[in-house]
């Protein structure tokens, strides 16, 4: 932090504890919704969030695919970055120049154990909190989803993983599977700290006037307020199936939206989409929302209504 | 084409009307958009070639008998294919996007380079409603090279707005570089305000030469983009997404991001590399 | 047809032949949706649509969930009916009193082959012009996506109900697998003669003053806008794999939006939620508006449409 | 409650402010609702009562001093929760859904049984506001049924207006069924418009004798609803849905419909039953 924060940025209320980490907020950057640079990444920060995720990053620099890698379509975005980045090793180095205190989980990426396994070393020395696997990209073969579907492979990048590192891991799962709670049990079996729920569905558009699909990529992944009740659905039945905590992802941009979330299982909340539509001003509108929630229902922190809807 | 609802985010499909040439391989596409008629200077579209790529490019005309136009310098397979394209072919536009130059009385002075031109012409000509006094440097390397000098003659046709052509060789105008004339211009006359558009160390020149004077500078800055909405991070300069925050920063700003502007950027793959 | 139908429903056109059957327009009502009558299928019939789907019909007469069965989303809506339906047998007779020649579709749920078994007898008698097995319900247990989920259980469904019934028969598909693709193909291999796609997305939404579930199942089907995208990818990536016919549903409510199904690779399109929004009325707009689209881009037939988003 | 935007199909979170007891069991629920408020008489809403069902409610009130109300007969899970409900304890409302009655000068009948009182009391008063001579006649089993009676009293306060009491049993004004004093009326007054609300055998029957004198009727037919919309199709009514088309119906809807009205209905099984 470094301005002066408003109220709702301090207040004590919207404090959570999640795998060993406190957020002075439970609002969050969602895994690469502009954490590509450190500069960014503390802006976010800046602007309220509790916790930021960097882009995914893979072994290898990757580039982004060509444009157009992103589209509006009716209720969200369609995008098709294709994992762009710049490696482990030069990422490392960036996140390096910062403040180590800072809260910043990294997003990682691989095709398999032995990409994991070989980030590992770089990863020992890096200075972030916690890190997220993204196994759970729908539009880049080889990688994220088509690793995330399978609970055995889950099960094996997890315990790698955590072996190597001695930080909070977090995976992050797809609803582009036939049961999300067999992924994020096969998680929490492997030591899995927490799961992130959900990255974005598989989906397409096609201009009609030229009959192309709009990106380059043909597919790529609906974020939005459109996929927000399959979060919500996720999270819930993850929530009511796993012990870790569940980090709710998924059309996020209002504070009302938050807290349904929250409400459903989710110990914190990640924006993505949001920031599009409200820009930076994002976290502290959700975290004033939330406190403002929290005083008119009479509860004391916002752990207090982390899956309360669980009861009815 | 029949009107159907599109997303504000979803490229627009308009013909090319008139692919107009610049220079040897530049050329200035006109379309007709409504969304565009609506844009101010210096904010730009997404231009979608289809099959190629999507590239931001600034609007050098909103509004020009119901036109508007951005005009194109090839460099890739994205710019390659637009200069390419014939009236009938078709474009996809979305936006406009980003802020807009702040218009100011008094005595200004642009300074525009390559295809860097395009949106001081419309700045160009909002200046001199409000009553500016307008001069304007446009530069490129050699004659062939001048973008957009019709449509700036055009405007500034008379005194006391002034119009002042820069080639690197001397084929046409002052021979030297464009902030060689900012330089000379500044040691005579006062200038208010400095806008500037083009090749970024150009403008990293002439800011610093403002600096110097105290004068403020508005210069709107180029970076590879992909969602131009604030998602993908790939814009960014220092803190400030260029396509939003951006593309035109102030000297303030401009200070605040003294490290990578005019030195380096982010590459498709996020890795940093020379402008 | 009981009324003098403007111009776009006569066109030639707009005609399409999926699965030995023709239909005037490419333009069908989806199951469940309002078609649990007779005098609703003919009235949607009367409106335009080409073809009209049942209510998912059952062995056994079955009660709808309480209510709340149906909450509006941001972007379209969740709904939890639970498979309400009189039953195979009462639902054949109601048929019966209707016009032969009319272009009626049944949908069919059952629990495994078991019940599928025992409704061909009856089914054999039913005045319909084909079937269409709902595999993928996301909220009603044991039936539905948990059948459609298994590639074995639909091939052996398929077959069973394909050697039972000699008409057509199209099997709906759920966006909640691993991949579509592949339980089309099984399907397919099965004998089936086309695949409709999609069905609902699985999902939940929150109350956040009375931190309620608003659904009384709790989970639901989240269909409209928002599910567009998947349902477009759905069809794109089914109809490049499969060589029987794809009828595509999910938030179509616009002609554009029927377009771009087409293009996709749709033969033809089903509307659900398009009626509450757009009222009867969707079916005729749509089928003007691909008119309108044929005409403008120089096409002689809707047919010549189908797909072509394939060939970039 | 703070305010945060909703979909108009989704359920608003309203408190009761008052639950006035009508007969022994059934109550008159009042809540404030921005939404209710701009309703028209006949409308309905749908009535969340958490944790048992879900259930259209005609609005017996659109406006009473900035609040809306509701008329609940006990019948099963839900109505039988609404009717428990004690001041600030909460419900759901969507809507207003469906069509209104069309108000009509000239004399006028409003025939009302049971909890179908309820939308004729906002449509007496509109009535009378346009100018016709209303005549109410306000039925029930026994005296202790009749429901709404003190707004009907303060509505048709005086001549021209005339209100009848009808009870089974005679415990309160005349003996007998509506239909039997719908029948008499029409023997000795000219009608032009008669409008209905009820149980739908008695709404059947008057329909009927409106038919021999060709007296148009309007009447709000009950059947169960899930989606309201014209999502589910549970609440057809031959072709029509009366969530949509309905709930209420005019002389030429109900002759076509003239089988089910009266007769059967769908249950929640999509199964014909009788009404
Ligand atoms: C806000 C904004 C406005 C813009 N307005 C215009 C405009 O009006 N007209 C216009 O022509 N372009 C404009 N651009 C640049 C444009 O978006 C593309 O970057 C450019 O057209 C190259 O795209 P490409 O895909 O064809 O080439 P790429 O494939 O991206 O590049 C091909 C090669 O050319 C090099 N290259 C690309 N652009 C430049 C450059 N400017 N200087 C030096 N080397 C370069 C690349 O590094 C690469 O090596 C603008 C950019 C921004 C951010
Ligand atoms: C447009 C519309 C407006 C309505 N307005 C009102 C209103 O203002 N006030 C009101 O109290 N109700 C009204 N209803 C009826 C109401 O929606 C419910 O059907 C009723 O309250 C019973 O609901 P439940 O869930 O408690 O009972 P259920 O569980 O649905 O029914 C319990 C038992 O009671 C029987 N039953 C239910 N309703 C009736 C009835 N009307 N006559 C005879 N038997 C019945 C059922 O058949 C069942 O056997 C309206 C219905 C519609 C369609
Ligand atoms: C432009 C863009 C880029 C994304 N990149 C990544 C990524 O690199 N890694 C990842 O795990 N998720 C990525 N996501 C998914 C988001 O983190 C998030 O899971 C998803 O967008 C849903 O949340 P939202 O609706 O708030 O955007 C990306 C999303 C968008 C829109
Ligand atoms: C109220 C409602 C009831 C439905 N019932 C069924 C059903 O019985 N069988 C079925 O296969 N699909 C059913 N569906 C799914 C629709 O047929 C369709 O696949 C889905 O709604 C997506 O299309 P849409 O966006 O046009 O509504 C139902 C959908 C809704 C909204
Ligand atoms: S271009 Fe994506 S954030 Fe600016
Ligand atoms: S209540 Fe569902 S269609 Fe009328």
């Amino acid at each position: 932090m470094t301005k002066a924060a408003p109220e709702a940025l301090t207040s004590r209320k919207l404090s959570v504890r999640i795998a060993g980490l406190t957020l002075h907020a439970p609002t969050m950057l969602a895994a690469g919704v502009v954490g590509i640079t450190t500069h960014l990444l503390h802006r976010a920060l800046d602007s309220g969030a509790g916790a930021v995720v960097t882009k995914s990053i893979g072994l290898q620099p990757r580039e982004s695919y060509r444009n157009p890698t992103v589209v509006g379509v009716e209720c969200g975005y369609l995008n098709a970055i294709g994992l762009g980045n710049p490696g482990v090793e030069a990422f490392s180095e960036q996140l390096k120049k910062l403040d180590r205190g800072l809260p910043i989980i990294m997003s990682l990426f691989g095709s398999g154990p032995d990409d994991f396994s070989r980030m590992i070393p770089i990863l020992k020395n890096t200075p972030v909190k916690g890190f997220e696997l993204n196994l759970s990209c729908p539009h880049v073969k080889g990688v994220g989803v088509e690793v995330g579907q399978d609970p055995e492979m889950v099960s094996k990048v997890v315990s790698l993983v955590k072996r190597g590192v001695k930080k909070p891991v977090f995976v992050k799962v797809s609803p582009n599977v036939d049961s999300v709670v067999e992924i994020a049990k096969a998680a929490e079996s492997a030591g899995a700290d927490g799961i992130t729920a959900i990255n974005t569905l598989r989906a397409m558009t096609i201009d009609i006037e030229t009959k192309r699909p709009v990106l380059s990529n043909k597919f790529g992944g609906l974020s939005g307020s459109a996929i927000r009740p399959v979060a919500v659905r996720c999270v819930y039945e993850i929530s009511t199936s796993v012990r870790i905590p569940v980090i709710g992802c998924g059309g996020v941009s209002k504070w009302s939206d938050a807290v349904e979330m929250l409400l459903a299982g989710a110990s914190a909340v990640q924006v993505g989409t949001g920031l599009a539509t409200q820009g930076y001003s994002v976290f502290s509108g959700i975290n004033e929302g939330i406190l403002r929630y929290l005083d008119e229902h009479g509860f004391e922190s916002v752990e207090q209504i982390v899956g309360l809807s669980h009861s009815f | 084409m029949s009107g159907y609802p599109t997303h504000s985010d979803r490229p627009r499909i308009v013909k090319v009307e008139e692919s107009r040439i610049e220079t040897e391989t530049a050329r200035t596409i006109f379309f007709r958009d409504e969304a565009s008629l609506k844009a101010k200077p210096g904010q730009f579209v997404m231009v979608w070639a289809m099959g190629a790529d999507e590239m931001p490019m600034s609007l050098a005309a909103m509004n020009d008998k119901g036109r508007s136009a951005v005009t194109v310098k090839p460099w890739g397979p994205g710019s390659n294919l637009l200069c390419s394209l014939k009236s009938g072919d078709v474009i996809g536009v979305r936006g406009p996007y980003g802020n807009s130059f702040t218009p100011k009385k008094g005595s200004v002075l642009l300074v525009g380079g390559g295809s860097g031109v395009a949106p001081l012409i419309p700045l160009s000509q909002t200046l001199q409603e409000i009553g500016a006094k307008v001069t304007f440097v446009l530069a490129g390397k050699t004659s062939g090279d001048l973008m957009l000098l019709g449509e700036a003659k055009k405007i500034i046709s008379k005194p006391p707005h002034n119009l002042i052509i820069v080639t690197d060789d001397g084929s046409a105008g002052v021979k030297g570089l464009a902030p060689d004339a900012v330089r000379s211009l500044l040691g005579k006359e006062v200038v208010d305000q400095i806008y500037s558009c083009g090749p970024e160390k150009m403008m990293r020149m002439v800011f610093d030469l403002a600096e110097e004077k105290r004068i403020p500078v508005e210069a709107s800055l180029e970076r590879p983009m992909e969602c131009a909405i604030g998602l993908c991070g790939i814009c960014a300069v220092g803190k400030y997404l260029l396509c939003r925050d951006g593309p035109i920063l102030d000297s303030q700003q401009l200070k605040a991001v003294s490290k990578e502007f005019g030195s380096n950027r982010l590459d498709r793959a996020g890795r940093v590399v020379p402008v």
